[in-house]
């Protein structure tokens, strides 16, 4: 499988403010049917991205974010978040949706799809990337 | 109040074009008199009716156009800024030999002094934007 | 005369809210939409540039974030749209940190 | 070198637009080849055939096409993009029920796989946004 | 003269990188037939539109700069230039353009048209206008 | 494998710049393009947090802005388009720093 890439999508903005998080969320969901190694990084106001509770009602807007649960379905399992950007938001992991997937090896246990990453993890993680996406 | 609404930003990309409804909107049922919603920069496209957004979004053109036949509103279009984007309504369409229009029901291409005119003739001007 | 000054980013990407408080006077209003309603959430290290000020943050779009008001930071008022056209009357003139 | 350029901005609001044009033309000057330029977000505005900039400014949506025509390159706006943003072809006209098209000549409307599968093919995706 | 308007232009983006300043300036050419009181404020990055030697030829983009200097001809004659964001940015009021206006009650004297000012002094001139233009 | 870092945004109004240094390793090169140049002028509050990095600049970019070459901190390479081009290709992968 020589021909498989490292893609990451980097995700650094908020919801609804603009629609980067929304359209870069259709870019994963198409993607994925492309086979290839797949993470998605949250840092900077990115982490908002997953925050549970958005209800989006009074805005007219449409609320997105149910669709984030649904990655493990389309077998995007690794999901970084980076703890630096919770912290100066005064988020807590818990704050977040619980991102779940199911793993087809282990008689489909389900584990989860977040892992908290410090930035310089995050920042070795990118360097190893063939392709970053950029929103 | 009379009120003028600046919008600086098209649809979908931005909130601001979502808040500047919203906020317009609620002027409105309020009982309030908008003397023109004034779209510059981006935000003459939110006058194209090419829009198709998904089934289950808000039509962002559409509902402007609607408010406007509700309330008898002003929608403007800077036409400095639409010749910049692509908006045409008939007269700039034969005046810049364009082959095609695409604004929308409801809005109006015009100068910037409409603009300074709705600022000075209102009693608030507020800016959506970037 | 008294302003309302309308922040609509957030405090962690653009430097709009940190320029606007340098300018609001006693008798002036905040009003947080759009993304700079997460400057209001408790905890977060924006929070404390709003200390003593007159903040109202707009619900539908604390709503849209997920920011439940018991979340926010002691002191700011939450409105809707109404209340968002009310503080414009309320106030001389907007002024919009974009 | 085989490139992928992303373009996030619509032309003349961010210089973003710009900034992929130009680094496009010393890409080909250089002898690299272009895969694909794909156009999403407000990306989409670069290719309306309504725009007249002032005539003393650059035409940023003709040079593309020109460029395209020059090189053969692949202009491909992202449809779902292009449907919120009202950028239409002649199949969009028809299956949405719209009654004018503004496409630029050389581009083209597809999907979203247009850019992944132009990223994986080639040796450096370059993104230019705001 | 009760319907004179006391108009601000408050200009805070950097030009070139995003149309507001230009199409900004426009405004301010157009409203100058408006006989309002009319003043520009530049502040935050808004302070770099005023630099002196602009050159956009590699750009491709075109070079307003030399607008500015015509404001004086269209009668705007105040444009308070906010003092820390000069400072902040490492910028000397001589890296800006000489920008001035011709007073006709002094026999058309010339006088300069930029007013270095504090953020205090600039909070109090806003307190005191009808209209605030955004960009 | 090392990348190239390109930024766009000024370093007063947005904060992009300043996480992208934190991402810089040994081997990368930081590009400044658009209104990202200014962070590269000397005397400017930001011009520290380049100190360290290789940093290339668009001279198209800084002279769109008045901004000269003797304006400049020391170290920084000032590249044309085309060394936009040989930057990308000489890195492994590219970042935008958006």
């Amino acid at each position: 499988m020589s021909d498989v890439k490292k893609l990451m999508y980097v995700n650094r903005r908020a919801p609804y403010g603009t629609i980067y998080a929304w359209e870069s969320l259709e870019v994963v969901l198409i993607g994925a049917a492309f086979d290839q190694d797949v993470s998605l990084a949250f840092l900077d106001d990115g982490v908002y991205q997953l925050t549970k509770g958005q209800n989006t009602e009074d805005t007219g807007m449409k609320n997105f974010s149910a669709t984030y649960a649904a990655l493990g379905d389309y077998e995007v399992t690794k999901i970084y978040v980076e703890k630096d950007s919770l912290d100066e938001r005064g988020l807590l992991l818990d704050d977040l949706q619980h991102l779940v997937w199911e793993d087809e090896d282990e008689d489909w246990a389900e584990k989860d799809s977040i892992r908290l990453v410090s930035r310089a993890e995050l920042a070795d993680l990118m360097a190893d990337q063939d392709i970053m996406f950029n929103f | 109040m009379k009120l003028t609404i600046q919008v600086n930003e098209g649809p979908y990309q931005h909130q601001a074009a979502d808040s500047a409804y919203n906020f317009a909107k609620a002027a409105l049922a309020k009982g309030h008199e908008i003397f023109r919603v004034f779209f510059y920069h981006d935000g003459v496209n939110n006058g194209t009716r090419l829009t198709t957004p998904p089934q289950d979004d808000r039509h962002a053109v559409d509902r402007w156009s609607e408010l406007a036949r509700e309330y008898e509103l002003d929608l403007v279009l800077c036409v400095a800024a639409a010749q910049r984007r692509g908006i045409v309504d008939d007269g700039e369409a034969e005046r810049n030999g364009k082959d095609a229009t695409n604004i929308a029901d409801g809005f109006r291409i015009s100068g910037l002094g409409q603009l300074i005119e709705g600022a000075v003739q209102s009693d608030r001007l507020v800016v959506f934007g970037d | 005369m008294s302003i309302l000054h309308i922040v609509n980013k957030s405090p962690y990407e653009k430097s709009s809210l940190y320029t606007a408080v340098d300018f609001v006077k006693d008798s002036d209003v905040v009003l947080l939409i759009e993304d700079a309603v997460y400057a209001a959430a408790r905890g977060g290290k924006a929070a404390e540039k709003l200390s003593g000020l007159d903040i109202s943050v707009l619900g539908a779009d604390l709503a849209a974030r997920g920011i439940g008001e018991d979340k926010l930071i002691d002191g700011v008022s939450v409105v809707d749209y109404a209340g968002f056209v009310d503080l414009v009357k309320a106030k001389d003139s907007t002024q919009s940190w974009l």
